[in-house]
């Protein structure tokens, strides 16, 4: 037993409507990973499971302080990430509700088990705070570990900054924990630019907090010897017959990608829709998420104050990805720019698929290994698009 | 109460497998292990139905037999991983997760918790069984670091010597010599120390046994899970052959078991003081159960 | 064409010894009639493995259980 | 130096010398005084004495872009080795900067090279030279204080807040409510916490290294036609 014990607190339970919402907030100017840590101080969040990593220490060590402050019931540090994301999958077949964060090289370690979260549905929140996951090893925020991620079925928010960080994150249990969706969430943002950069942060009061997890409600029964035995076992009957296990697999994976398409009306709920519009009907179109978004639109005001004709799309959800909504606000575009914080661009990929025009999309700008991306950068492709005369050497 | 929630109404039986009926109606829920322990086998409907594994697999055998003791199998959720054991582990009527490769002690880490978080009042039992690629190859950091944190839950390992599911690859647990795929050689290193492994890490109660005496068996895998319950983690090292790969005959698996327990798979229980006071607790509570209960029949009778 | 265990029943009845039951690797398979005290096998379920005749005649010397054809009537 | 509505401030300095938490307060100052700031720890595996960066975007309106500052109106200095051992993440350290910029380093002698004078002149730069480090010794009694006379002198220079704002920031930082950059600078706040014995007293002698900074910095005019500005502590 531990020498200290952790406060008892009595906290106002509220559903997430309220608390997005409605809830009266006050600005703070915290870090990302402070941010994330709020986020779940007020996600009456019953388990946390850390392991370290750079650059997100910071987040599950904060939320580490936050278990010792009271608000949530347990946590410990697990061996290494597999551990973690294991211990996660193990514990959440208890009906309890579930946060973990995670960047790069971790993220790829735990991978194994993440990808197996949303057949197992698992209603979990994941961090993901990006950081070079190729060698040659830097520990600098590259999101390329996202498009590993793109492909197990899981929710995937991307946070623009601090504010996005605290909101996306809280509703994430509330996605997550739908019974049309019941698979995790990833909330990932930006490693160092946004987790240990300070922002400006509305929260609501931590007296507040979301309504507890109630698993009798879930439509996949917890493992607790609780409920009648509807479904003993959650993995796929392997055993029974070869034809068996591809049958129940592909229902089954059909049913997660389905139930990751339904997470969509409760991004609109929750988050005001999987995109964000600025001068939409532009002949120049930036489109952007996590914190290349904020690059994006620094350049967007810039371009305001020139008089160009640039508009600014923010991708706020990248599963389900939001194709009819960035096929209309792409409609009449001439060029869209896809600023990216990674070698491949995989959002620029995902894009060009999602439009009829897909010759339109510029490759890039885009940084990797985790380098800053300079708004010149954007600035210089936007003139360059235009055909304007300017004066940026890079 | 869970037994509660397991026992149909009588008027919904007909619309429920038979399977399921027959279970509930003679299947060991709430019962005693007098009444349907691994002495009576064959008497009561066991948790575990038909499975896929080989003719004559002794490891078959002792999951049967692990089920078949359970003090409270109406509260127990069993975590297992890739391997044979799998095949008939998640054929019983005992919740049973099936986790990624070898992370079944990570797993059981995070189960244990939130069951404690959830049901404060309320005893769950949760068991890893797993073999020894599973427990002490692919997952040995997950498995060494749960003990090491004292996660209280029970660790079996199905030691076959062998990696069998996937077709006879040498496991660290192999005896020096093997002549296995992978060690086309022969395996040019000892069999890992289980058992001082976990001693090492803190496990509380440790055997390793080769299971051909039911009762011992079966009265060690019942201490572990009471010491689990209570003091901390426990493990139990059994050797549970594999016919195919090392080609054992399949009329001479008890006589090879019986051959290993004499040899490097001999009976050796460690606990520790704090384990031994549950034990030495739980028994003496069991031994006057049952004498209450004798007595009772006795004054029935006349 | 397999093998199963065959219980001779008769021969059984004499020990009341349950003993094969215990160490069969399949569950619910061979079982053990409580009224007429003698083992029985549900020979669908039986893989044929023949542990259970070791046990009875190697271990008990009592040769109560042979390995026959699957479906074969005497 | 010509007044805008935005600076981007690089500090480069070593570890140990406060840069991060410089960064900050800097931000704290900014916020209190009713302006926008952000702030970014360069990112590495930061040990005592070796290279560490932070920077701090301060304007007047909202500020979307995060990341490294790349192109600096200000550049901060904490240490000489920045410049002559080129213990710095950016060769040679004024790579990037913009036309018409600041440049502050804590040295007690002139660092420049003759190209690096070449350069400057070109941007039209003004560097200004003090001992930052002494400064702090004699007014506050601990080199641990050099980062408090280097961001005086920043805030001096450019008037972006007044004393009152910064006092109300080291406060936050020193007497709680503050959001702690890492362990270790937690721990070297308690080194410093454990010299001074009271908290008061600490940011006490931190004010008054800040107060002496600025009394020095209306000495000097910026937007002067001189390249390098040479204080005597």
């Amino acid at each position: 037993m531990s020498a200290i014990t952790r406060p008892v607190l009595n906290k106002k339970q509220v559903e997430m409507n309220y608390l997005l919402h409605e809830a009266p907030r006050e600005k703070h100017f915290i870090t990302g990973a402070q941010a994330m840590s709020e986020a779940v101080k007020r996600a009456n969040v019953d388990m946390a499971i850390a392991y370290p990593i750079t650059p997100q220490s910071e987040v599950m060590h904060l939320v580490g302080d936050v278990f010792a402050q009271g608000h949530i019931k347990e946590y410990y540090r697990a061996e290494e990430e597999l551990g973690t994301m294991s211990a996660i999958a193990g514990a959440s077949r208890a009906g309890v509700r579930l946060f973990t964060a995670t960047s790069g090289p971790g993220l790829i370690r735990g991978l194994e088990a993440i990808a197996s979260w949303p057949g197992h549905r698992v209603p979990a929140v994941l961090g993901i705070l990006t950081r070079v996951i190729n060698a040659p090893l830097s520990i600098q925020p590259d999101n390329i570990e996202m498009a590993y991620m793109m492909h197990c079925g899981a929710v995937m928010l991307h946070a623009e900054n601090q504010q996005d960080t605290f909101d996306f994150t809280l509703a994430a249990f509330a996605i997550a924990e739908k019974v049309d969706v019941y698979i995790p969430v990833a909330v990932a943002t930006e490693g160092f630019f946004v987790t240990h950069a300070k922002g400006y942060v509305n929260m609501m009061s931590e007296d507040l907090v979301y309504k507890e997890f109630d698993p009798v409600a879930s439509p996949v029964p917890a493992m607790d010897n609780e409920t009648p035995p509807a479904r003993i076992q959650r993995d796929a009957p392997v055993q029974k017959s070869n034809f068996m296990s591809y049958l129940i697999h592909s229902v089954w994976q059909q049913e997660i990608w389905d139930s990751n398409s339904r997470a969509m009306k409760y991004i609109y709920e929750y988050l005001g829709g999987p995109i964000e519009v600025q001068n939409p009907g532009s002949d120049i179109m930036i489109l952007a998420s996590g914190c290349a978004a904020a690059q994006a639109r620094e350049a967007h005001r810039y371009a305001q104050e020139e008089g160009l004709s640039v508009g600014f799309v923010k991708v706020k959800a990248i599963r389900p990805f939001p194709r009819t909504e960035i096929r209309e606000a792409l409609k009449t575009a001439k060029t869209v720019i896809v600023p990216e914080h990674n070698i491949i661009g995989w959002l620029c990929t995902e894009v060009k698929a999602a439009i009829p025009n897909g010759g339109i999309v510029h490759e890039g700008p885009r940084v990797f290994g985790g380098m800053t991306l300079p708004v010149e950068l954007i600035m210089f492709e936007i003139y360059e698009a235009l055909g304007i005369e300017h004066t940026i050497k890079l | 109460m869970s037994l509660a929630y397991i026992t149909p109404s009588e008027r919904f039986k007909r619309y429920l497998p038979k399977d399921y009926v027959e279970l509930i109606d003679f299947g060991p829920f709430g019962k005693t292990q007098e009444e349907a322990g691994p002495g009576n086998m064959g008497q009561f409907k066991e948790l575990m139905e038909e499975h896929p594994m080989c003719s004559g697999c002794w490891m078959a055998y002792y999951i049967r037999l692990i089920f078949a003791s359970l003090p409270c199998p109406e509260e127990t959720v069993t975590i297992g991983t890739a391997g044979c054991g799998r095949l008939a582990i998640s054929q019983a009527a005992v919740p049973f997760v099936y986790g990624n490769y070898g992370d079944q002690n990570a797993m059981a880490s995070g189960l244990t918790r939130a069951f404690r978080l959830r049901f404060p009042d309320k005893q769950k039992d949760v068991i890893t069984i797993a073999g020894d690629g599973g427990t002490m190859d692919i997952g040995f950091s997950m498995t060494m670091h749960s003990w090491i944190r004292g996660e209280k839950f029970t660790t079996i390992m199905l030691d076959n010597e062998v990696y069998g599911n996937t077709g006879g690859q040498s496991s660290g647990m192999s005896p020096k010599g093997a002549v296995l795929k992978m060690a086309p050689m022969g395996k040019d290193f000892e069999k890992m120390p289980a058992t001082d492994l976990a001693k090492a890490a803190g496990c509380v109660y440790i055997v390793r046994m080769s299971p051909t005496n039911i009762k011992q068996a079966a009265k060690v895998i019942r201490r572990a899970i009471f010491v689990a319950r209570e003091v901390g983690p426990t493990f139990i090292h059994a050797y549970t052959s594999c016919n195919i790969e090392y080609s054992i005959p399949t009329e001479d698996v008890f006589a090879d078991a019986k051959e290993k327990g004499k040899g490097r798979f001999a009976f050796d229980e460690y606990m520790t003081d704090e384990a031994k006071i549950v034990i030495e607790r739980v028994e003496g509570e069991e031994k006057a159960a049952r004498k209450a209960r004798k007595a009772s029949k006795a004054e029935a009778v006349n | 064409m397999y093998y199963v265990a065959k219980v001779n029943a008769d021969m059984c009845a004499e020990y009341k010894c349950n003993t094969c039951t215990l160490y069969c690797p399949e569950a619910n398979t061979l079982m053990f009639n409580k009224d007429g005290n003698t083992s029985w096998v549900d020979e669908d379920r039986c893989k044929g493995c023949a542990l259970c005749v070791y046990v009875c005649t190697d271990m008990l010397d009592r040769n109560c259980i042979t390995m026959e054809m699957a479906g074969h009537e005497e | 130096m010509a007044e805008k509505k935005r600076y981007n401030i690089r500090i480069s300095g070593l570890g140990g010398q406060g840069v991060v938490t410089t960064a900050h307060i800097l931000g704290s100052c900014l916020d209190n005084a009713g302006n926008y700031a952000s702030l970014v720890p360069f990112f590495g595996s930061e040990k005592r004495m070796a290279p560490v960066e932070a920077y701090v975007r301060a304007s007047t309106e909202p500020i979307y872009e995060v990341g490294e500052v790349i192109y600096p109106d200000i550049i901060m200095i904490y240490h000489s080795q920045v410049v002559t051992h080129g213990k710095s993440y950016t060769m040679p350290f004024y790579t990037g900067l913009k036309p018409n910029a600041l440049i502050i380093i804590n040295t007690d002698f002139d660092v420049l090279t003759e190209d690096d004078t070449k350069v400057l002149n070109d941007l039209n730069a003004t560097v200004v030279q003090f001992d930052a480090t002494a400064l702090a010794m004699k007014i506050a009694g601990t080199e641990l204080a050099t980062n408090m006379a280097m961001m005086g002198m920043v805030l001096g220079l450019t008037k972006l807040v007044t004393t009152k704002h910064i006092e109300a920031a080291v406060r936050e930082r020193f007497l709680g409510n503050s959001f702690v950059a890492s362990g270790g600078t937690a721990a070297l706040d308690s080194a410093i916490e454990k010299k001074f014995k009271k908290k008061e007293q600490l940011l006490e002698a931190n004010m008054n290294v800040i107060n002496e900074t600025f009394k020095m910095a209306d000495t000097i005019d910026i937007t002067g036609s001189e390249l390098i500005v040479r204080l005597k502590v």
